[in-house]
């Protein structure tokens, strides 16, 4: 999340990692199709994956838009397929309702990556590589009720600020719910946003409105955090701290400068795509994975969500998007 | 002033009027009026083939639209068998939504308009693929859609005719209201479906062509008998076109209304049926923006915002047209934001076409009457 | 709505014929004493408030079978009211509506028509976009489970149309695109297409010119034979003489006069009736010797293909031109053509000696206003207070650098509404709650503002009364009399000849004749009108 | 001229009359009942007595909506100095919205309807937070935004005014364009305003009330004024009252028009920096749906959305109720789903009491008048 171009800020493997993984092999063509960006996480999702498909020069990159619905998504994934490329990688608006396309495509002949959003059924995918959403929330969770444990806070007032309501969101809610009710806590009032600064802003003030006096607060996303954090500034409160989530630059500095309500972030990295496609690319070639004893690409990769805090932020610039 | 006649100063003689001059055969009167008027006055110029005309027009902008297609595409094209394929995928991808429009279209012929329609397909949807109406089966799945779809638009429908809400207002309450409903139902997840019957329904074909292509042309052949054959249509036009005369007409107008918010909300029912097969599942967002799809397409189809005037097969036109453009972008792999640029560009372009053709078209039916006369 | 189980096509067809052969015979002058038909409708003590306004107040009618019953009143004094309180259309407040013998309250149109009551409303009540037949018979089409009959309907529309003389209109076409008068007689088409005891007409006559009255005459004693009772409203005291029977007088809400013999009461007595006092309806003197200036506006061989061709005329300042012609022989056009409104595909208009820029703006900008023909499409906001509507193209003209002068428009307007006698007074009360008559006054009202220099009259006393109506007359006498130009429309040819100082014949879109007003009398122009045979020899 | 020829003349004896009521005289009667009339009426002149009226109906709904606060959150509401804080979120939470608003109202008003407001707004705040704007500073920035939002409008002016465009369509295709360009500028991504001057119009207040509010307040005020007591404003009634007839009074139409969508657009721009200012950042998916909001609020403020009438006032108290009642649920926690559900509820029992309060009132008027009369 900045003003600066994207490639400067895409998460790409260095070439020439071990096994000759990047040595170039067959020349393949990979389709993607994911969601419109129209929030920091998902445009960094599409330039990861360009960027990443561009440094290899044995990749061909074909991108479709996979537009504002499933609906849209389906039938551009449709013509894609159409097209018969040697692998696609779908971001899917919602993996059951694209689900149907997947398995079409894998019958015929069409590997499949599933990128985040998982397929219900195991059979339409190749590979499934996403991140931890319920994970994402407990860990924010922990986070916060050890520090609240730590204050010796009894019985504290926490907020939620949520993003989009689609399923996601519900795990990510769920998993800070069950983390914190280890502690004996619980969500005093929760807000969806939509992943974008303005509602971040409008519902954050709302928030703090309704909650005169507040102990923590988890907003789960660092794009609409900038909007999160203007309107706790616009209040004029600051008796509480903050986690955020997904692990954008702006969050990972403000983290470190340690002069916002900000404390930590819970990452849910789009570097993903990257390691989409790098996995995309040696399934359609045959190869397995360098570091790894197999002949072929394991069938799921689960990122772990991790906590940046002003401890440890230096060592995750570089993941910042 | 003298040989004026000023009339009512009580004249003696009964005043000159013509109808009392020689008594005349009213056939006689029939054919010199006739001469005296329609001979050069043209009086009943235009002859209602309006809609036919404008969709003349739509249908240039659909071949202008595959002609780019052609262009950027040759290679696709060139290949007629993948041309066929396409028109499929083009027509399957505006099935959903044209059936919506269908329903759309009367609501709005009838002076009203319908935003809750994406809201009532994903409640439709939704209920109808709850583990409990799964459990009846397909056709229990098909009657809870329908239903649900019916009764929301016709609490709508109440609303409006009765309730005496401006039509914008009740429903997009009933948006707000259906969605949370709908989110509420299915607990914010995604129901999978998992009757074999709905989920063949987008995946089958019949004689080379999808079933869901059979159920567009069936809603709008449906729409059409309705809209031009039966007085339910016709006094949807009265009663969007002029409801006061409607009403000295002896129309039920609130009745009226009611009943046409009830058969946008059947047409959302089956839409759900469509949709829910298409994703093999049905969540509370899904029909996003549905409303302004469908109003989008009946009124590029020559449908008046205000009421009283519309066509069914415009609003057929106006939702393969934007499908049509959806698809060019597919194929061309067009990003999104450049596709969205440019979709606003063919939008106003198509217009522009098309009243182009309209006004050619009607200017040319114009001149030869007027020779011919 | 159920329909008759014979067809009742080929019933009336009977009736047709019968009928015609009694308007065929010499004409009876009726007088009151025969009609003798049961009463079939008693209103007594009827009353009526909208807010502010109590437009009935205690009304007592007496209608008979085939009796044609006139109800005269001026403006706003509550005819259409109450016609439209029998017609089901407005709930009376109190008082007793006795039908056929017993007491009936009409809860909506659709109990009115089924009891045997059909309507022509002042305003035209079509649907634009349905066909004539379609109009004619909505709220009660021919249908066989939900399908309309359109064969069936057709048929019968035109049957219908044929015996109101138009059998050219064919019943497939859009009403759109019919001219005001076609719409009239659709309108027509649609009371006869029921089987009525009692038709309503209110002002049937206001859009139509002297042929089409014949018309409308004809088929009237058509049905007053059949039995048929018929309430007719006009304005026109020369109508009612000769198709009325008897005649009620409304004043303010209330019965002032009933039962009086149409052709025999003196027009001082009915007039006084109506407006409390006595009314010399007479056109206000020419100025004796010729005061007219230079040409104000010059015409030049316009022509809008269709519509008029090769027109050319002046009008000087202080003269009043007037246009004479059947409904549809161009004449609205024209004006629109010369205002601007409409883009001539040949010829020049110039104000003043200068041509003019196409366009509403430049012809107003250079003095010119317009009062259109259809005051309702072209001419008021309804929403809107009647202060607004009078000041509509001339607010500008109050306002000091863009604000508006609110205080000085409701001045202005309320000088109008006193010189045109509008009611209710009250300029702050929105148009829409005004009579047709007193919407009529706003229209024109609008262009007496001062600052016009060319006033362009399109049927300025359409259904305005005949109070009213001379103080019209004067009013734009004076204007001429202070240098304005006119160029009047009508259809009544007594007013044109009464009120201007030239007359412009037109026929066809073509102007047949151009004489002074004193060299013409009415037969002439009918005959002119009419492609007569006075055309040969006649000067163009 | 009353003498200038003796046309009306009072006859001294009066013919007898079978009329109950002792005869009157008429101009006495005239007299009485223009008294009666306009003496009363003249309470409410000067913006159209029945707007007024309405402007009533919806104070009782905010007054409803503070007591369900008052009732729910009864700890809350008993701290005034927090009642005081919240009076002040929702005015905040409104102006955004409230701005755009105003631009609607007119364009509604005037017959017309901009579904490219939100579009504008995040156009307009992309671009002037590009980088390359940031360098010339706030009031580069402002520049920047208010140009954008105007040349957007007209665009869309244009393309409805003289492309005849319906409007419809025409702003519908700019949603579309407006947003794909934003998407293109920022390149999808939250583009971060560094401007302290920008950034401190939402986080400052002066006198107690924040900047925010002040310029919602002086948006609405200049629109009220704009739209009662200039010619502009007359025209705009005119214009979306009757087109036909604005023409034939010698008003241009086509510019008119297109003057609205300009200052629709002018509104959005304003609006672009308050957002941005809020949020300290643009994104091109910024103001979602506003167009939705402000449409909403103006119709539920009593303007027509077939053109002619409204009220600015009617308007504000539309966006405020709205505010407040996204306020009602924030304090009372509601879910999503529930507050969705809950809300369709609230939407339409607001219109119902608003109608009731109306026609009470009005009857209650009427009653008086009569009985004067
Ligand atoms: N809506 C319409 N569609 C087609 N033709 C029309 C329409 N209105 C008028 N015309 C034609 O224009 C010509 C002039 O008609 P119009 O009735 O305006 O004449 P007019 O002399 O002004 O009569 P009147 O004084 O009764 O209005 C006629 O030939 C008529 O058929
Ligand atoms: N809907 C309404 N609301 C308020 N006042 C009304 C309404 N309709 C009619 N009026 C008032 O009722 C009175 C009677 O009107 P009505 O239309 O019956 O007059 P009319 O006799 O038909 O006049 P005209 O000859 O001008 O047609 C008028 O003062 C009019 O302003
Ligand atoms: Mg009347
Ligand atoms: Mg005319």
């Amino acid at each position: 999340t900045s003003n600066e171009t994207p490639a400067a800020s895409t998460q790409t493997k260095a070439a020439g990692g071990s096994e000759g993984n990047n040595a170039p092999g067959k020349k393949v063509v990979i389709g993607f199709s994911a969601p419109a960006a129209d929030h920091g996480w998902m445009g960094a999702i599409h330039a990861n994956a360009k960027a990443q498909a561009a440094a290899y020069s044995d990749v061909e990159f074909k991108e479709v838009d996979g537009g504002s619905n499933s609906e849209a998504q389906r039938s551009t994934l449709g013509t894609l397929i159409a097209q018969k490329p040697d692998i696609i990688v779908v971001l899917p608006h919602d993996g059951k309702e694209v689900n149907a396309v997947a398995l079409q495509a894998m019958q015929a002949g069409i590997p499949i990556v599933n990128l985040d959003r998982a397929f219900p059924d195991a059979l339409a995918s190749r590979l499934v590589i996403k991140g931890d959403n319920y994970g994402m929330g407990v860990s924010a969770g922990h986070f916060i009720g050890k520090m609240l444990k730590d204050k010796g806070i009894a019985n504290p007032v926490i907020g939620e600020i949520a993003g989009l309501e689609i399923p996601l969101t519900v795990e990510r809610s769920e998993g800070f719910k069950a983390a914190l009710a280890t502690y004996g806590f619980s969500v005093r009032n929760r807000r969806s946003a939509e992943f974008t600064s303005d509602s971040g802003q409008r519902e954050a003030s709302q928030l703090l409105q309704a909650l005169p006096k507040i102990d923590a607060v988890w907003n789960h996303d660092d794009d609409q955090g900038i909007g999160v954090l203007a309107a706790i500034k616009q209040a004029n409160r600051s008796e509480f701290f903050m986690v955020g989530g997904a692990g954008s630059k702006l969050a990972i500095d403000a983290i470190k400068a340690d002069n916002t309500v900000l404390k930590a972030t819970v990452t849910y990295n789009p570097s993903m795509a990257s390691s989409a496609i790098s996995l995309a690319r040696l399934i359609a070639q045959g190869r397995g994975m360098g570091d790894l004893t197999e002949l072929q690409v394991p069938k799921e990769v689960t990122l772990a969500s991790e906590t940046i805090t002003k401890e440890n932020a230096s060592s995750y610039d570089k993941l910042g998007f | 002033m003298s040989d004026a006649t000023p009339t009512p100063t009580a004249t003696p003689e009964r005043p000159q009027l013509p109808a009392q001059s020689p008594p005349v055969d009213p056939a006689e009167t029939a054919v010199a009026s006739d001469k005296a008027t329609s001979g050069r006055l043209s009086w009943w110029r235009g002859d209602g083939g309006d809609g036919a005309k404008r969709n003349l027009g739509l249908i240039g902008v659909l071949v202008a639209l595959i002609v780019v297609g052609a262009i950027t595409k040759p290679d696709l094209y060139g290949d007629p068998n993948w041309v066929w394929n396409n028109v499929l995928a083009i027509l399957q991808l505006a099935s959903v939504v044209g059936v919506v429009t269908v329903g759309m279209t009367f609501v709005i012929i009838g002076g009203g308009i319908d935003l809750s329609v994406g809201a009532i397909v994903a409640l439709a949807g939704v209920w109808c693929t709850t583990v409990a109406t799964q459990n009846f089966g397909a056709g229990g799945m098909i009657f809870t859609a329908l239903v649900v779809g019916i009764c929301v638009g016709l609490v709508n429908g109440v609303l409006i005719s009765y309730g005496r809400l401006v039509p914008f207002i009740a429903t997009l309450a009933m948006l707000v209201a259906a969605r949370g409903l709908a989110a509420s139902i299915s607990n914010k997840q995604t129901q999978v479906s998992s009757s074999t019957f709905i989920n063949d329904i987008a995946a089958r074909k019949v004689i080379g062509i999808p079933i869901l292509v059979y159920i567009l042309g069936a809603v709008v052949l449906a729409g059409w008998v309705l809209l031009n054959r039966t007085t339910f249509g016709r006094r949807t036009i009265a009663v969007g076109g002029n409801p006061e005369a409607a009403r000295l007409a002896g129309i039920n107008v609130r009745r009226h209304t009611m009943f046409l918010y009830a058969l946008s909300g059947l047409c959302c029912g089956i839409a759900a049926i469509m949709l829910t097969s298409q994703a093999t599942s049905a969540q509370a967002a899904m029909a996003n923006l549905y409303e302004l799809d469908a109003i989008a397409a009946a009124i590029i189809g020559g449908t008046l915002l205000s009421g009283g005037r519309g066509t069914i097969v415009g609003s057929l036109l106006g939702v393969i047209i934007f499908a049509t453009i959806t698809n060019l972008f597919a194929i061309n792999g067009l990003s999104i934001e450049a596709q969205n640029m440019v979709k606003g560009g063919i939008i106003v372009a198509a217009v522009l076409i098309q009243q182009f053709q309209y006004k050619s078209v009607t200017r040319l039916l114009a001149r030869n009457r007027v020779t011919t006369a | 709505m159920a329909l008759p189980e014979d067809d009742p096509a080929t019933a009336s067809a009977e009736a047709v014929a019968a009928a015609t052969a009694s308007a065929e015979a010499p004409l009876v002058e009726a007088p009151a004493d025969t009609v003798a038909g049961e009463v079939v409708l008693r209103l007594t003590d009827l009353v009526k408030t909208f807010p502010g306004v109590r437009a009935l107040d205690g009304v007592q009618l007496e209608v008979r079978a085939g009796e044609v019953h006139c109800l005269l009143g001026q403006n706003g004094a509550g005819k259409s009211t109450l016609i439209k309180v029998l017609a089901g259309v407005h709930q009376p407040d109190s008082g007793q509506v006795e039908w056929r013998g017993e007491p009936a309250t009409f809860a909506n149109p659709q109990a009115a028509m089924k009891a045997g009551i059909a309507t022509i409303y002042q305003e035209l009540d079509l649907v634009e976009d349905l066909s004539v037949a379609e109009n004619a018979f909505l709220g009660h089409e021919y249908r066989n489970f939900g399908f309309v009959q359109r064969g069936r309907m057709a048929r019968h529309t035109r049957q219908i149309l044929g015996r109101l003389g138009h059998a050219e209109i064919p019943p497939g076409r859009m009403v759109r695109s019919l001219p005001a008068a076609g719409k009239q007689i659709v309108s027509m088409a649609r009371a006869l297409s029921h089987e009525a005891r009692l038709i309503i007409m209110d002002e049937p006559s206001a859009v139509l010119a002297h042929d089409e009255v014949g018309n409308l005459f004809r088929i009237i004693r058509e049905l007053t034979a059949q039995g048929i009772a018929v309430i007719y409203i006009s304005h026109r005291l020369e109508e009612i003489r000769e198709i009325g029977d008897r005649v009620t007088v409304l004043k303010d809400g209330r019965t002032t006069a009933a039962n009086l013999p149409a052709r025999d009461t003196p027009t001082r007595d009915l007039v006084s009736r109506m407006t409390g006092r006595t009314i010399e309806y007479v056109f206000p003197d020419r100025p004796t010797d010729d005061t007219a200036g230079d040409d104000l506006l010059q015409v030049e061989g316009l022509t809008r293909t269709g519509e008029f061709a090769d027109v050319s005329l002046n009008v000087r300042a202080g003269e009043i031109v007037g246009i004479a012609g059947l409904v549809g022989s161009g004449r609205s056009e024209l004006l629109e053509t010369i205002y601007g409104a409409r883009l001539p595909d040949a010829g020049q208009v110039r104000m003043n000696g200068k041509a003019l820029r196409p366009g509403v703006g430049s012809a107003v900008r250079a003095g010119m206003g317009m009062a259109p023909e259809e005051r309702k499409s072209q001419a008021l906001l309804l929403g809107e207070p009647i202060y607004r509507n009078v000041t509509l193209a001339t607010f500008g003209r109050y306002a000091r650098l863009g604000f508006t002068d609110a205080a000085k428009e409701r001045a202005e307007a309320d000088r109008i509404a006193e010189t045109l006698e509008l009611r209710p007074r009250d300029v702050d009360r929105p148009v829409r709650t005004l009579s047709g008559g007193n919407q009529q006054k706003v229209v024109v009202g609008r262009w007496l503002l001062g600052g016009t220099k060319l006033l362009l009259l399109d049927e300025p006393t359409r259904g305005v009364d005949v109070g009213a109506r001379a103080e019209l007359y004067q009013v734009i006498r004076s204007l001429a009399a202070q240098g304005v130009g006119v160029l009047l429309v009508s259809s009544e040819v007594p007013e044109v000849l009464g009120l201007a100082d030239r007359v412009l014949v037109m026929r066809e879109g073509r102007v047949v004749r151009e004489a002074a007003a004193g060299e013409l009398d009415e037969n002439t122009v009918l005959d002119l009108v009419m492609a007569g045979s006075l055309m040969e020899g006649a000067p163009a």
